[in-house]
Protein backbone atom coordinates (compact mmCIF):
# COMPACT_ATOMS: atom_id res chain seq x y z
CA UNK A 1 0.00 0.00 0.00
CA UNK A 2 2.85 2.21 -0.86
CA UNK A 3 3.67 4.99 -3.64
CA UNK A 4 7.04 6.10 -4.29
CA UNK A 5 9.20 8.71 -6.70
CA UNK A 6 12.70 8.20 -7.21
CA UNK A 7 15.71 9.34 -9.63
CA UNK A 8 17.21 6.00 -8.42
CA UNK A 9 17.12 2.57 -10.74
CA UNK A 10 15.07 -0.14 -9.57
CA UNK A 11 15.18 -3.43 -9.25
CA UNK A 12 11.85 -4.87 -10.15
CA UNK A 13 12.51 -8.30 -8.36
CA UNK A 14 13.20 -6.86 -5.15
CA UNK A 15 10.42 -4.98 -5.11
CA UNK A 16 8.39 -7.73 -5.68
CA UNK A 17 9.99 -9.91 -2.38
CA UNK A 18 7.20 -10.63 0.01
CA UNK A 19 4.66 -8.76 -2.18
CA UNK A 20 0.96 -9.76 -1.96
CA UNK A 21 1.60 -12.70 0.23
CA UNK A 22 -1.58 -14.45 1.42
CA UNK A 23 -3.65 -12.88 -1.62
CA UNK A 24 -4.07 -15.30 -4.02
CA UNK A 25 -3.59 -13.17 -7.58
CA UNK A 26 -0.27 -10.65 -8.14
CA UNK A 27 -0.66 -8.75 -11.34
CA UNK A 28 2.48 -6.71 -11.57
CA UNK A 29 3.30 -3.86 -15.01
CA UNK A 30 6.60 -2.82 -15.87
CA UNK A 31 7.61 -0.12 -17.86
CA UNK A 32 11.23 0.01 -19.64
CA UNK A 33 12.85 2.82 -21.91
CA UNK A 34 12.64 1.15 -25.34
CA UNK A 35 15.22 2.44 -27.56
CA UNK A 36 12.88 2.94 -30.06
CA UNK A 37 15.19 1.84 -33.38
CA UNK A 38 18.46 3.70 -31.91
CA UNK A 39 16.56 6.74 -32.09
CA UNK A 40 16.68 7.00 -28.64
CA UNK A 41 19.95 6.79 -25.71
CA UNK A 42 17.84 8.64 -22.70
CA UNK A 43 14.51 9.34 -21.63
CA UNK A 44 14.45 12.25 -19.06
CA UNK A 45 11.32 12.48 -16.90
CA UNK A 46 10.65 15.51 -14.99
CA UNK A 47 7.81 15.59 -12.18
CA UNK A 48 5.82 18.05 -10.12
CA UNK A 49 7.47 17.48 -6.65
CA UNK A 50 5.07 17.51 -3.69
CA UNK A 51 1.75 16.80 -6.15
CA UNK A 52 3.47 13.41 -7.63
CA UNK A 53 3.29 11.56 -4.47
CA UNK A 54 0.02 13.01 -3.45
CA UNK A 55 -1.47 11.95 -6.68
CA UNK A 56 0.29 8.17 -6.68
CA UNK A 57 -1.00 7.59 -3.11
CA UNK A 58 -4.58 9.14 -4.06
CA UNK A 59 -4.38 6.72 -7.51
CA UNK A 60 -3.46 3.60 -5.21
CA UNK A 61 -5.83 3.88 -2.44
CA UNK A 62 -8.76 4.61 -5.40
CA UNK A 63 -7.77 1.33 -6.93
CA UNK A 64 -7.66 -0.71 -3.59
CA UNK A 65 -11.37 0.62 -2.46
CA UNK A 66 -12.61 -0.07 -6.29
CA UNK A 67 -10.74 -3.62 -6.86
CA UNK A 68 -10.63 -4.29 -3.16
CA UNK A 69 -6.78 -5.12 -3.39
CA UNK A 70 -5.03 -6.85 -0.60
CA UNK A 71 -2.42 -4.86 -1.77
CA UNK A 72 -0.79 -2.62 -4.21
CA UNK A 73 2.38 -0.79 -5.00
CA UNK A 74 3.34 2.54 -7.48
CA UNK A 75 6.85 2.97 -8.14
CA UNK A 76 7.66 5.83 -10.44
CA UNK A 77 10.96 6.91 -11.58
CA UNK A 78 11.82 10.95 -12.57
CA UNK A 79 15.71 12.30 -13.97
CA UNK A 80 17.63 10.91 -16.45
CA UNK A 81 16.89 7.15 -17.41
CA UNK A 82 19.49 4.55 -20.18
CA UNK A 83 17.43 2.43 -22.73
CA UNK A 84 16.41 -0.44 -21.35
CA UNK A 85 16.37 0.87 -17.95
CA UNK A 86 12.99 0.48 -15.40
CA UNK A 87 10.90 3.72 -16.22
CA UNK A 88 7.84 2.57 -13.57
CA UNK A 89 6.30 0.06 -12.06
CA UNK A 90 2.71 -1.00 -10.47
CA UNK A 91 1.99 -4.51 -8.57
CA UNK A 92 -1.36 -5.27 -7.45
CA UNK A 93 -2.50 -8.37 -4.75
CA UNK A 94 -6.52 -9.11 -5.08
CA UNK A 95 -8.51 -12.97 -4.14
CA UNK A 96 -9.17 -13.35 -7.99
CA UNK A 97 -6.97 -12.73 -10.89
CA UNK A 98 -9.79 -10.80 -12.27
CA UNK A 99 -9.67 -8.01 -9.94
CA UNK A 100 -5.38 -8.33 -9.65
CA UNK A 101 -6.02 -7.61 -13.89
CA UNK A 102 -8.47 -4.74 -13.85
CA UNK A 103 -6.51 -2.72 -10.91
CA UNK A 104 -2.74 -2.62 -12.69
CA UNK A 105 -4.77 -1.63 -15.94
CA UNK A 106 -6.55 0.99 -14.08
CA UNK A 107 -3.81 2.29 -12.41
CA UNK A 108 -1.58 2.48 -15.48
CA UNK A 109 -4.35 4.37 -17.28
CA UNK A 110 -4.63 6.99 -14.46
CA UNK A 111 -0.52 7.04 -14.02
CA UNK A 112 -0.44 7.48 -18.06
CA UNK A 113 -2.93 10.56 -18.56
CA UNK A 114 -3.26 11.63 -14.56
CA UNK A 115 -0.07 11.68 -12.70
CA UNK A 116 2.31 14.67 -12.86
CA UNK A 117 5.29 13.26 -15.29
CA UNK A 118 6.53 14.44 -18.40
CA UNK A 119 8.97 12.82 -20.97
CA UNK A 120 11.49 14.17 -23.15
CA UNK A 121 13.63 11.84 -25.80
CA UNK A 122 17.10 12.77 -25.60
CA UNK A 123 18.63 11.40 -29.16
CA UNK A 124 22.01 10.29 -30.21
CA UNK A 125 22.35 13.72 -30.85
CA UNK A 126 21.75 15.38 -27.26
CA UNK A 127 18.37 17.18 -29.01
CA UNK A 128 15.60 16.16 -26.74
CA UNK A 129 11.68 16.44 -27.93
CA UNK A 130 8.96 16.30 -25.42
CA UNK A 131 6.74 13.11 -25.91
CA UNK A 132 3.61 13.76 -27.15
CA UNK A 133 0.05 12.11 -25.01
CA UNK A 134 -1.46 9.88 -27.09
CA UNK A 135 -5.20 9.95 -27.70
CA UNK A 136 -5.67 6.33 -27.01
CA UNK A 137 -4.31 6.84 -23.20
CA UNK A 138 -7.42 9.46 -23.17
CA UNK A 139 -9.64 7.00 -24.49
CA UNK A 140 -8.27 3.84 -22.11
CA UNK A 141 -8.65 6.10 -19.33
CA UNK A 142 -12.06 6.89 -20.14
CA UNK A 143 -13.33 3.14 -19.72
CA UNK A 144 -13.25 3.20 -15.96
CA UNK A 145 -15.58 6.42 -15.67
CA UNK A 146 -19.24 6.93 -15.01
CA UNK B 1 -3.07 37.96 -2.69
CA UNK B 2 0.76 35.98 -2.71
CA UNK B 3 0.67 33.41 -5.43
CA UNK B 4 3.22 30.92 -6.03
CA UNK B 5 3.18 30.15 -10.10
CA UNK B 6 4.89 27.27 -11.31
CA UNK B 7 5.61 26.05 -15.12
CA UNK B 8 6.42 22.63 -16.11
CA UNK B 9 8.03 20.69 -19.15
CA UNK B 10 7.77 22.76 -22.82
CA UNK B 11 5.61 25.92 -20.68
CA UNK B 12 8.73 25.85 -18.26
CA UNK B 13 10.51 26.18 -21.28
CA UNK B 14 9.02 28.97 -22.71
CA UNK B 15 8.19 31.46 -19.52
CA UNK B 16 11.95 30.67 -18.80
CA UNK B 17 11.60 29.93 -14.97
CA UNK B 18 10.26 26.95 -13.19
CA UNK B 19 8.74 29.15 -10.91
CA UNK B 20 7.65 33.02 -9.90
CA UNK B 21 5.44 34.45 -7.20
CA UNK B 22 3.40 37.00 -8.15
CA UNK B 23 0.29 39.09 -6.18
CA UNK B 24 -3.00 38.63 -8.38
CA UNK B 25 -6.35 39.41 -7.13
CA UNK B 26 -7.78 36.40 -9.91
CA UNK B 27 -10.82 35.15 -9.01
CA UNK B 28 -10.60 31.82 -11.24
CA UNK B 29 -7.67 30.21 -12.97
CA UNK B 30 -8.95 31.65 -16.17
CA UNK B 31 -8.35 35.35 -15.04
CA UNK B 32 -5.33 34.14 -13.55
CA UNK B 33 -4.09 33.10 -17.12
CA UNK B 34 -5.10 36.04 -18.53
CA UNK B 35 -2.94 38.47 -16.37
CA UNK B 36 -0.32 35.76 -16.68
CA UNK B 37 -0.45 35.78 -20.62
CA UNK B 38 -0.42 39.67 -20.44
CA UNK B 39 2.99 39.84 -18.35
CA UNK B 40 5.39 39.18 -21.70
CA UNK B 41 5.85 37.07 -24.67
CA UNK B 42 7.28 34.55 -23.18
CA UNK B 43 4.27 34.52 -21.14
CA UNK B 44 2.04 34.76 -23.64
CA UNK B 45 3.64 32.31 -25.78
CA UNK B 46 3.42 29.41 -22.75
CA UNK B 47 -0.20 30.15 -22.95
CA UNK B 48 -1.22 30.37 -26.63
CA UNK B 49 -3.04 27.29 -27.13
CA UNK B 50 -5.09 26.42 -23.70
CA UNK B 51 -6.39 23.57 -25.26
CA UNK B 52 -2.82 22.58 -24.40
CA UNK B 53 -2.37 23.63 -21.10
CA UNK B 54 -3.61 21.68 -17.80
CA UNK B 55 -3.61 22.78 -14.65
CA UNK B 56 -3.47 22.30 -11.00
CA UNK B 57 -4.54 24.20 -7.55
CA UNK B 58 -2.69 23.50 -4.93
CA UNK B 59 -1.68 20.45 -6.33
CA UNK B 60 -5.17 19.12 -7.25
CA UNK B 61 -5.84 19.11 -11.19
CA UNK B 62 -8.35 21.21 -12.04
CA UNK B 63 -10.46 23.52 -14.59
CA UNK B 64 -10.23 26.42 -15.88
CA UNK B 65 -13.01 27.44 -14.20
CA UNK B 66 -11.73 26.61 -10.89
CA UNK B 67 -11.92 29.63 -8.38
CA UNK B 68 -8.60 30.87 -6.69
CA UNK B 69 -9.94 31.61 -3.36
CA UNK B 70 -7.27 30.75 -0.74
CA UNK B 71 -4.81 29.35 -3.26
CA UNK B 72 -0.82 29.38 -2.54
CA UNK B 73 0.45 27.40 -5.67
CA UNK B 74 -1.06 26.98 -9.31
CA UNK B 75 1.00 25.20 -11.93
CA UNK B 76 0.51 25.16 -15.50
CA UNK B 77 2.02 22.30 -17.82
CA UNK B 78 1.45 20.05 -20.73
CA UNK B 79 -0.81 17.25 -20.88
CA UNK B 80 0.98 14.49 -18.55
CA UNK B 81 2.92 11.58 -20.26
CA UNK B 82 4.00 9.34 -17.26
CA UNK B 83 3.95 5.54 -17.04
CA UNK C 1 9.39 -17.76 -25.27
CA UNK C 2 9.63 -20.94 -23.09
CA UNK C 3 7.29 -23.29 -20.86
CA UNK C 4 8.25 -25.06 -18.52
CA UNK C 5 6.51 -27.44 -15.96
CA UNK C 6 8.65 -28.19 -12.34
CA UNK C 7 7.39 -29.42 -8.98
CA UNK C 8 10.22 -27.42 -7.43
CA UNK C 9 9.37 -24.38 -6.00
CA UNK C 10 10.57 -21.11 -7.81
CA UNK C 11 11.27 -17.49 -7.25
CA UNK C 12 9.20 -15.10 -9.40
CA UNK C 13 12.17 -12.36 -8.93
CA UNK C 14 14.78 -14.84 -10.30
CA UNK C 15 12.52 -15.73 -13.06
CA UNK C 16 11.87 -12.52 -14.19
CA UNK C 17 15.61 -11.64 -14.66
CA UNK C 18 16.38 -9.89 -18.07
CA UNK C 19 12.86 -10.61 -19.54
CA UNK C 20 11.84 -8.18 -21.74
CA UNK C 21 14.71 -6.25 -22.33
CA UNK C 22 13.93 -3.90 -25.11
CA UNK C 23 10.14 -4.65 -25.04
CA UNK C 24 8.81 -0.63 -23.42
CA UNK C 25 5.66 -3.06 -21.47
CA UNK C 26 5.78 -5.95 -19.15
CA UNK C 27 3.26 -7.74 -17.19
CA UNK C 28 3.69 -10.73 -14.91
CA UNK C 29 0.62 -12.85 -12.99
CA UNK C 30 1.32 -15.23 -10.23
CA UNK C 31 -1.12 -17.53 -8.50
CA UNK C 32 0.27 -18.18 -4.95
CA UNK C 33 -2.00 -20.44 -2.77
CA UNK C 34 -4.38 -18.88 -0.34
CA UNK C 35 -4.71 -20.41 3.09
CA UNK C 36 -8.68 -19.49 2.80
CA UNK C 37 -9.08 -18.95 5.95
CA UNK C 38 -7.45 -21.62 7.89
CA UNK C 39 -9.53 -24.20 5.96
CA UNK C 40 -6.12 -25.32 3.63
CA UNK C 41 -2.90 -26.33 4.84
CA UNK C 42 -1.29 -26.98 1.39
CA UNK C 43 -2.69 -28.07 -2.54
CA UNK C 44 -1.71 -30.73 -4.96
CA UNK C 45 -1.18 -30.82 -8.13
CA UNK C 46 -1.60 -33.44 -10.80
CA UNK C 47 -1.18 -32.95 -14.25
CA UNK C 48 -0.73 -34.75 -17.21
CA UNK C 49 3.59 -35.21 -18.20
CA UNK C 50 3.80 -34.76 -21.88
CA UNK C 51 0.52 -33.22 -22.76
CA UNK C 52 0.82 -30.06 -20.17
CA UNK C 53 4.57 -29.11 -21.66
CA UNK C 54 3.04 -29.33 -25.31
CA UNK C 55 -0.13 -27.54 -24.62
CA UNK C 56 1.86 -24.73 -22.29
CA UNK C 57 3.73 -24.22 -25.63
CA UNK C 58 1.01 -24.14 -27.81
CA UNK C 59 -1.07 -21.76 -25.74
CA UNK C 60 2.30 -19.24 -25.57
CA UNK C 61 2.92 -19.28 -29.20
CA UNK C 62 -0.75 -18.14 -29.69
CA UNK C 63 -0.32 -15.36 -27.36
CA UNK C 64 2.68 -14.60 -28.72
CA UNK C 65 1.01 -14.99 -32.84
CA UNK C 66 -1.93 -13.15 -31.88
CA UNK C 67 -0.41 -10.09 -29.42
CA UNK C 68 2.78 -9.39 -30.86
CA UNK C 69 4.48 -10.54 -28.20
CA UNK C 70 8.37 -9.62 -27.48
CA UNK C 71 8.81 -12.56 -25.35
CA UNK C 72 6.68 -14.62 -22.91
CA UNK C 73 7.07 -17.21 -20.27
CA UNK C 74 4.48 -19.26 -18.70
CA UNK C 75 5.69 -21.85 -15.77
CA UNK C 76 3.53 -23.79 -13.74
CA UNK C 77 4.12 -26.54 -10.56
CA UNK C 78 3.18 -29.52 -9.64
CA UNK C 79 2.73 -31.68 -7.11
CA UNK C 80 2.34 -30.89 -3.03
CA UNK C 81 2.10 -26.75 -2.52
CA UNK C 82 2.28 -25.06 0.89
CA UNK C 83 0.29 -22.32 1.74
CA UNK C 84 1.92 -18.71 0.64
CA UNK C 85 4.28 -21.33 -2.12
CA UNK C 86 3.50 -20.06 -5.72
CA UNK C 87 1.58 -22.00 -7.82
CA UNK C 88 2.41 -20.64 -11.22
CA UNK C 89 3.15 -17.32 -12.87
CA UNK C 90 2.71 -16.14 -16.97
CA UNK C 91 4.88 -12.76 -17.81
CA UNK C 92 4.75 -10.88 -21.59
CA UNK C 93 6.15 -9.03 -22.98
CA UNK C 94 5.09 -6.03 -25.68
CA UNK C 95 5.93 -3.05 -27.23
CA UNK C 96 2.89 -1.04 -25.38
CA UNK C 97 1.06 -2.11 -22.52
CA UNK C 98 -2.24 -2.98 -23.88
CA UNK C 99 -0.84 -5.90 -25.41
CA UNK C 100 1.23 -7.18 -23.11
CA UNK C 101 -2.03 -6.88 -20.44
CA UNK C 102 -4.18 -8.59 -22.92
CA UNK C 103 -1.82 -11.53 -23.57
CA UNK C 104 -1.24 -12.22 -20.03
CA UNK C 105 -5.37 -12.41 -19.61
CA UNK C 106 -5.57 -14.28 -22.36
CA UNK C 107 -2.76 -17.12 -21.12
CA UNK C 108 -4.49 -17.13 -17.97
CA UNK C 109 -7.63 -17.85 -19.55
CA UNK C 110 -6.07 -20.79 -21.22
CA UNK C 111 -4.24 -22.32 -18.56
CA UNK C 112 -7.74 -22.24 -16.09
CA UNK C 113 -9.59 -23.88 -18.35
CA UNK C 114 -7.52 -26.04 -20.88
CA UNK C 115 -4.38 -27.03 -19.06
CA UNK C 116 -4.33 -30.50 -18.16
CA UNK C 117 -3.86 -29.53 -14.13
CA UNK C 118 -5.92 -30.30 -11.10
CA UNK C 119 -5.98 -29.49 -8.24
CA UNK C 120 -7.03 -31.18 -4.83
CA UNK C 121 -7.16 -29.19 -1.32
CA UNK C 122 -5.30 -30.72 1.78
CA UNK C 123 -7.04 -29.34 4.94
CA UNK C 124 -5.76 -29.25 8.03
CA UNK C 125 -7.00 -32.99 8.66
CA UNK C 126 -5.53 -34.09 5.61
CA UNK C 127 -8.53 -35.01 4.03
CA UNK C 128 -8.47 -33.32 0.35
CA UNK C 129 -11.28 -32.38 -2.20
CA UNK C 130 -11.00 -31.33 -6.00
CA UNK C 131 -11.44 -28.35 -6.69
CA UNK C 132 -14.08 -28.16 -9.34
CA UNK C 133 -13.64 -25.87 -12.47
CA UNK C 134 -15.60 -22.13 -12.25
CA UNK C 135 -18.31 -21.60 -14.66
CA UNK C 136 -16.47 -18.05 -14.20
CA UNK C 137 -13.15 -19.38 -15.69
CA UNK C 138 -15.45 -20.89 -18.58
CA UNK C 139 -16.88 -17.67 -19.82
CA UNK C 140 -13.73 -16.17 -18.95
CA UNK C 141 -12.22 -18.00 -22.28
CA UNK C 142 -14.99 -17.69 -23.94
CA UNK C 143 -14.35 -13.72 -24.80
CA UNK C 144 -10.92 -14.54 -26.85
CA UNK C 145 -13.20 -16.85 -29.13
CA UNK C 146 -14.83 -15.83 -32.47
CA UNK D 1 -5.75 -52.26 -32.08
CA UNK D 2 -4.08 -51.52 -28.58
CA UNK D 3 -4.64 -48.78 -27.19
CA UNK D 4 -3.14 -47.04 -23.58
CA UNK D 5 -5.99 -45.43 -21.73
CA UNK D 6 -4.83 -42.45 -18.99
CA UNK D 7 -6.76 -41.62 -15.87
CA UNK D 8 -6.31 -38.26 -13.77
CA UNK D 9 -7.42 -37.21 -10.71
CA UNK D 10 -10.60 -38.24 -9.47
CA UNK D 11 -11.45 -40.67 -12.51
CA UNK D 12 -8.42 -42.07 -11.46
CA UNK D 13 -9.01 -42.75 -8.09
CA UNK D 14 -12.66 -44.42 -9.16
CA UNK D 15 -10.73 -46.54 -12.02
CA UNK D 16 -8.03 -47.54 -9.20
CA UNK D 17 -5.12 -47.25 -11.24
CA UNK D 18 -3.69 -44.31 -13.65
CA UNK D 19 -3.17 -46.40 -17.10
CA UNK D 20 -4.13 -49.31 -18.24
CA UNK D 21 -3.34 -50.73 -21.83
CA UNK D 22 -6.56 -52.63 -23.50
CA UNK D 23 -7.12 -53.75 -26.71
CA UNK D 24 -10.11 -52.33 -28.66
CA UNK D 25 -11.71 -51.89 -32.24
CA UNK D 26 -13.57 -48.63 -31.37
CA UNK D 27 -14.38 -46.02 -33.88
CA UNK D 28 -14.72 -43.06 -31.94
CA UNK D 29 -13.89 -41.51 -28.51
CA UNK D 30 -17.67 -42.20 -27.55
CA UNK D 31 -17.59 -45.93 -28.83
CA UNK D 32 -14.04 -46.37 -26.26
CA UNK D 33 -16.41 -44.93 -23.81
CA UNK D 34 -19.02 -47.58 -23.80
CA UNK D 35 -16.37 -50.26 -24.44
CA UNK D 36 -14.64 -49.09 -20.77
CA UNK D 37 -18.32 -48.58 -18.71
CA UNK D 38 -18.91 -52.30 -19.48
CA UNK D 39 -15.44 -53.05 -18.04
CA UNK D 40 -16.64 -53.03 -14.13
CA UNK D 41 -18.63 -50.85 -11.69
CA UNK D 42 -15.20 -48.79 -11.17
CA UNK D 43 -14.80 -47.42 -14.84
CA UNK D 44 -18.63 -47.36 -15.10
CA UNK D 45 -18.08 -45.06 -12.05
CA UNK D 46 -15.46 -42.71 -13.25
CA UNK D 47 -17.59 -42.71 -16.64
CA UNK D 48 -21.27 -42.08 -15.16
CA UNK D 49 -21.07 -38.99 -15.95
CA UNK D 50 -19.92 -38.02 -19.54
CA UNK D 51 -20.88 -34.10 -18.74
CA UNK D 52 -17.94 -33.99 -16.14
CA UNK D 53 -15.72 -36.04 -18.36
CA UNK D 54 -13.06 -34.04 -20.26
CA UNK D 55 -10.65 -36.18 -22.99
CA UNK D 56 -7.68 -35.80 -24.78
CA UNK D 57 -6.48 -38.40 -27.92
CA UNK D 58 -2.46 -38.16 -28.12
CA UNK D 59 -2.23 -35.53 -25.72
CA UNK D 60 -4.97 -33.29 -27.73
CA UNK D 61 -7.85 -32.12 -26.05
CA UNK D 62 -10.69 -33.90 -28.56
CA UNK D 63 -14.68 -34.36 -28.07
CA UNK D 64 -16.71 -37.55 -27.48
CA UNK D 65 -17.04 -37.76 -31.88
CA UNK D 66 -13.34 -37.85 -32.17
CA UNK D 67 -12.45 -40.49 -34.27
CA UNK D 68 -9.60 -43.09 -32.96
CA UNK D 69 -8.69 -44.64 -36.07
CA UNK D 70 -4.53 -44.52 -35.32
CA UNK D 71 -4.44 -43.17 -31.91
CA UNK D 72 -2.11 -44.10 -29.31
CA UNK D 73 -3.16 -43.03 -26.19
CA UNK D 74 -6.39 -41.78 -24.70
CA UNK D 75 -6.93 -39.76 -21.96
CA UNK D 76 -9.98 -39.20 -19.72
CA UNK D 77 -10.01 -36.10 -16.73
CA UNK D 78 -12.28 -33.73 -15.16
CA UNK D 79 -12.42 -30.11 -16.17
CA UNK D 80 -9.61 -28.65 -15.37
CA UNK D 81 -7.96 -26.65 -13.02
CA UNK D 82 -4.91 -24.95 -13.37
CA UNK D 83 -3.54 -21.74 -13.10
Amino acid sequence: MAARVQAEPFDIAAELAGFGAGAGAVVTFSGLVRDEGGRLLALEIEHYPGMTEKALQAYGEEAARRFDLADWRILHRHGRLAVGEPIMMVATAARHRGAAFAAAEYLMDWLKSRAPFWKREIGPDGAGAWVEARDEDEKSLARWQG
Amino acid sequence: MPLDVLWFAWLRERVGQPRERIETEAATVRELVAELAAMDQWHAAALADLAAVRVAVDQELAELDAPLAGAREVAFFPPMTGG
